[in-house]
């Protein structure tokens, strides 16, 4: 397979999924016309036409609607919101609707809505732009949510969100969108929703991240593997339904946790799987669990202050080593 | 093709005697089972709260009447009237508000989330203004479908100041979506009167900025509810845009269940009962022909037919406790 | 002291700011000539007047945003939103305007703002009118969230919200607004924000909950005392900041951990506490951190169906009697 | 009292020789300040994003002309003008855009959220609508003082379809609040065209809605912006309530630092060149009896302070590490 990047793997899935499917269509503000802000549907509109890709107005609040709405009448929309930081002015379309209609309706239907929002830092975008949207999501039951750390998971999951007959957050890395990788040829298995990928294996510790983190541990695992530390790498690739077991399998090897997350501690995904771990598999950690995070504070727009904040592959193996020295 | 109420839905010609009678049953029908809910409440009956629309039956009896299959329906929590003129079935809306394994859904939405897909009824609604981009959604589906479908939302004038009316009824106006958006102005946003929060004159005028014609209606005239719904259906469906539509009418009873209404002005509900909806009716009717031993043996059937519907929900069970964990996600 | 109840409580601790201070004042959706649909602020406007307590239209983003203006030009605002459910519908004022303004200012200014809010099931609400909203913020730096469980701590914290120079959402407990207890005496140290409470000694377990679970904890705790298992009960009071300290010196005396929470799992204060509690003192535990939780579903309508969801007294021993027997 | 240019605020008699100078020397300083920025972000000094305004400087500098001390204002991301026409240091202004420790926010904020309290720069906000309910609270909290203080909110044309903007201005028009809420049409949002997401010929009618006067004038003349504002602060001054201003103007750059803007018709840039604000300024300036020599020495000097402005700031250090974990609570 050649290599492509991250954008042009989400870019080359929505197609794939409009070609594939009447039922979906795509929506959002600057998403036909222009391509989007990040240049993410590019070439889509052209291609098929102005009743499958719509530009909207500013309104994030309709768009959630409407794609429930759309959802309900047995389409397959996919909405644009942008940044994952406005998921703020349409929360709850996304909390109190789209989440609980199947619940509240008794099953009457399903809402095979997908939620695009690009995710993330250190674009130097300031604290509204630059926020790891994802935990906001967590305490919402009904929601699925996936986040995407490699091309071949941002498309084999894009397909996999659209599919799914239930509500899906899906969130894109801006940091990621030029990284190159291959797609999965025809024959491989694809990316689930709700299996998480073992990318290295390593029998000292267990490493879980995701997006630009995942790409940061792997960083690290090289520094350490010439110290002698062999890690072992979880990339979750979905957080709602959490592949629970892989983390599990893993520490049963290694008896030794490190999460690595883009965002502050307090509900965090990182927070919930360290309790989620020690609830189920009390005695299978040798080291107390750590969770490299950013600190409890905003996003700061200033470069030092952003790269501080976020956790590089210093603080990486740092945390990795205290861990297995423990 | 029946209209929601059994009844032609086009616009044309006079409306028969039977049609009407058809508007009136359904009218009684809705009002019996809010004062069946009422009493229920009062008995512990009903979790929670509930929200009645005593005096209000007129809109969505007359809206839904120009409503043909295919077409859909959303509403707010005080919804039951709107689900009714549906077709949702009377023994599972009354199993819903009891929390019975019978209700439409299953117990799991409850007084305010009726709720009947099979009728185009896709969802009453909690959260003020939630559902006016979901209608904007159906409307938008069926363009795309080109399903012919039109969609309805009901909503009270105190939700034109909230967010979302805003958001949705522009996305109406600048996609000319088939919806027709319908706000039943009862004069009251739980306890503030509309001057106090709202400083137009009309709801209708907001219409202004959206590209969409507004026009405000007699709510209390279940006839001229429908008219002017039809005409509004009509446009939407033949591809020429939304509508805003100002039902002026009255909630009876207070807000929700614990409200004495003490706010209103001295004689202002006594004024509105002189406009009950039911009652103008009536006096229509039987000004037309119809003679009282008609009118008596209909409000008599409604009424059965209610209690009947009440006793078969009574009698469904409490929904099993593992249902609980049930319709969550479909996969 | 007599006893007043939690809604008094709050009603007196309104009063008396409003009282103290003239850059106080109160403001929401029926709260004024209505005295609010729970009658929280009954009698308000008759004792202030309508500049000091205000109705609004539906509109709680304009809430919200009013309350922050209002807030740099230096008053207090006191913002009712009702029902936490509806934090959905201006969770971009919170999130992302009022916790983030003072940080990404450099600190020019601090913005008192008090957000109450009605918390929790399980009163037949249905499930955008029974949540516990408290989790929705705990990924957000910038807000301290309380959730006073006693009509002492309801008191307390409601003058103590106001007086701070920090947004502070004040979620009140639907379910107990009824229940009765005296206030602090002049002379009693009042609670504080940040502070938790030591509701009962004892040195089997460590039992964390708040609002209503706090209550049906202590049932538990008296069932358990006859059984020979002695309960230490924590109120946390406050969520951000958490007083970990005093967790933590708890668990140091019990060596077991039971947090009662009445939500889900996923990304919660409860799994947040337990991944702190294992970070900072990994082997202070002698069994399994447990969590007793809503299930991962919204909250249903029909009675049955709602307590099952809903923690009770009895889930709540079982899990301590499992915990210490382990 | 001066104004924020510092200008005679009021609207009786002419403008003096030396006040319009005043005017034009503000434009200036913006142009300026962000033809540097513009040069600051392809040279990789500047983070993230940046959207400018060049060509849109009249309204800012107009309507500010028009506050005094203790007015405030709020803007959005595209709000350098607006700070500086508040009178926000340029060298602040600078270190800001560029994450500098002498940056009006610590670099905390960065370029879309330039915020001066000392002046009443409220804040530059990146979330679409999210400032204009904080101005109808700064016009609450100048009503609960009585402070005589009027709050103004900037925005795009596009940022009218948001419900924020709904709910801010039926709030602030029910309560009738000293704001003014001057509504910057340069006739694209990001990419898209007014007229696509918009269903109202124009913006200024959407006042009708909230209860409040709504006025389109032309942008790109800044004693007309200037004169407009005076009536709308001094009505809001006055107690008779907000003010909805549609300027109607144009950005002569992209949206943002990649936006090559080909969604553009041809030729309508080149006429907006045409009509922009400083060159139209300068000639009316010049046909008022202004000679060549005294424009030119204005121009020169705004281009010194800027350069000047711009050296403090790049001398700046960068903000300490440690002062990240500050300013999150003030205790
Ligand atoms: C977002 C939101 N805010 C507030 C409420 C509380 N609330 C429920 S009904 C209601 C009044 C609605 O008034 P109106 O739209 O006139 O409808 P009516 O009840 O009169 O039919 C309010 C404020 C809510 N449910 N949702
Ligand atoms: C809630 C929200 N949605 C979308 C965006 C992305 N966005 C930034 S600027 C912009 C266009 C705003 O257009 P307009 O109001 O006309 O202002 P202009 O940029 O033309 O000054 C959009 C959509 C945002 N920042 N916030
Ligand atoms: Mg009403
Ligand atoms: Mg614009």
């Amino acid at each position: 397979m050649i290599a492509t990047t991250y954008k042009q793997a989400i870019t080359q899935g929505l197609a794939d999924a409009l070609a594939e499917d009447d039922s979906v269509f795509l929506f959002g503000e600057d998403v036909a016309a222009a391509g989007g802000v990040f240049k993410a549907t590019e070439g889509l509109r052209e291609r098929f036409g102005d009743t499958r890709v719509l530009d909207t107005p500013i309104s994030e609040q309709a768009i959630v609607g409407a794609a429930i709405g759309a959802a309900l009448m047995g389409l397959r929309p996919i909405a644009e919101i942008m940044f994952a930081d406005f998921a703020g002015v349409c929360f709850d379309g996304l909390a109190n609707q789209l989440a609980k209609y199947r619940y509240m309706t008794g099953g009457q239907a399903s809402l095979p809505v997908t939620v695009r929002m690009a995710n993330g830092s250190p674009g130097g975008f300031g604290a509204q732009h630059s926020q790891s949207g994802e935990n906001w999501f967590l305490n919402i039951p009904g929601l699925k949510i996936v986040v995407p750390g490699t091309p071949a998971d941002a498309y084999d999951l894009i397909r996999a969100a659209i599919r799914d007959p239930d509500p899906v957050l899906y969130y894109e890395h801006k940091g990621l969108y030029n990284i190159k990788g291959p797609l999965r040829a025809a024959a491989d298995a694809r990316a689930e929703i709700g299996c998480a990928e073992l990318v290295r294996q390593g029998g000292h510790v267990t490493v879980v991240a995701t997006q630009l983190m995942r790409h940061r541990a792997v960083e690290a695992t090289q520094v350490l593997a010439g110290e002698g530390i062999e890690v072992e790498l979880i990339d979750l690739r979905t957080l709602v339904p959490l592949d629970l077991d892989a983390v599990l399998a893993s520490i049963e090897r290694t008896n030794h946790l490190v999460v690595v997350q883009e965002s502050s501690f307090g509900g965090s995904w990182g927070a919930t799987l360290v309790a989620a771990v020690l609830e189920q598999a009390f005695e299978i950690l040798d080291a107390p669990p750590l969770v490299v995070r950013g600190d409890e504070t905003p996003i700061a727009y200033a470069a030092n202050l952003e790269s501080a904040w976020l956790p590089d592959s210093q603080r990486i193996a740092e945390a990795i080593r205290r861990t297995v020295a423990y | 093709m029946t209209s929601r109420t059994g009844i032609a839905p086009g616009a044309d010609g006079e409306l028969s005697i039977d049609d009407r009678l058809a508007l009136l049953r359904r009218m009684l029908e809705i009002r019996f089972f809010e004062d069946e809910v009422q009493r229920l409440f009062t008995k512990g009956l009903v979790r929670g709260t509930t929200h009645l629309g005593q005096g209000q039956e007129a809109v969505p009896v007359g809206v839904c009447a120009a409503l043909r299959d295919g077409d859909t329906m959303t509403c707010t929590y005080r919804g039951h009237g709107a689900v009714l003129a549906m077709g949702a079935p009377l023994d599972e809306a009354f199993g819903e508000i009891l929390g019975r394994a019978n209700g439409l859904c299953r117990g799991k939405g409850g007084s305010m989330h009726l709720t009947d897909l099979r009728v185009g009824a896709l969802g009453s609604y909690a959260i003020v203004g939630a559902h006016l981009p979901i209608t904007v959604g159906a409307a938008l589906a069926a363009r795309y479908t080109k399903s012919g479908a039109v969609g309805v939302a009901f909503f009270g004038e105190g939700s034109t100041n909230i967010g979302a009316f805003h958001e949705a009824l522009n996305l109406a106006g600048i996609w000319r979506l088939p919806a027709v958006f319908v706000c039943e102005n009862n004069l009251y946003g739980e306890y503030s009167p509309y001057a106090s929060t709202t400083p137009v004159d009309t709801i209708a005028e907001r219409a202004a900025s959206y590209g969409m014609p507004g026009v405000r209606i007699d709510g209390n005239d279940v006839e001229q509810v429908r008219a002017t719904a039809i005409e509004a259906v009509e446009r939407a469906r033949s591809g020429d845009g939304p509508t805003l539509l100002e039902a002026m009418t009255y909630r009876q009873v207070g807000h929700s269940r614990s409200d004495p209404a003490k706010y209103r002005p001295e004689g202002e509900l006594e004024q509105w009962l002189e406009r009950d909806p039911i009652v103008v009716y009536e006096r229509v009717l039987s000004e037309a022909g119809v003679d009282a031993d008609a009118l008596a043996s209909i409000r008599a059937s409604a009424e059965e037919e209610v209690a009947a519907a009440l006793e078969r929900a009574a009698a469904s069970p409490e929904p099993e406790l593992g249902s609980r964990l049930e319709d969550v996600y479909a996969s």
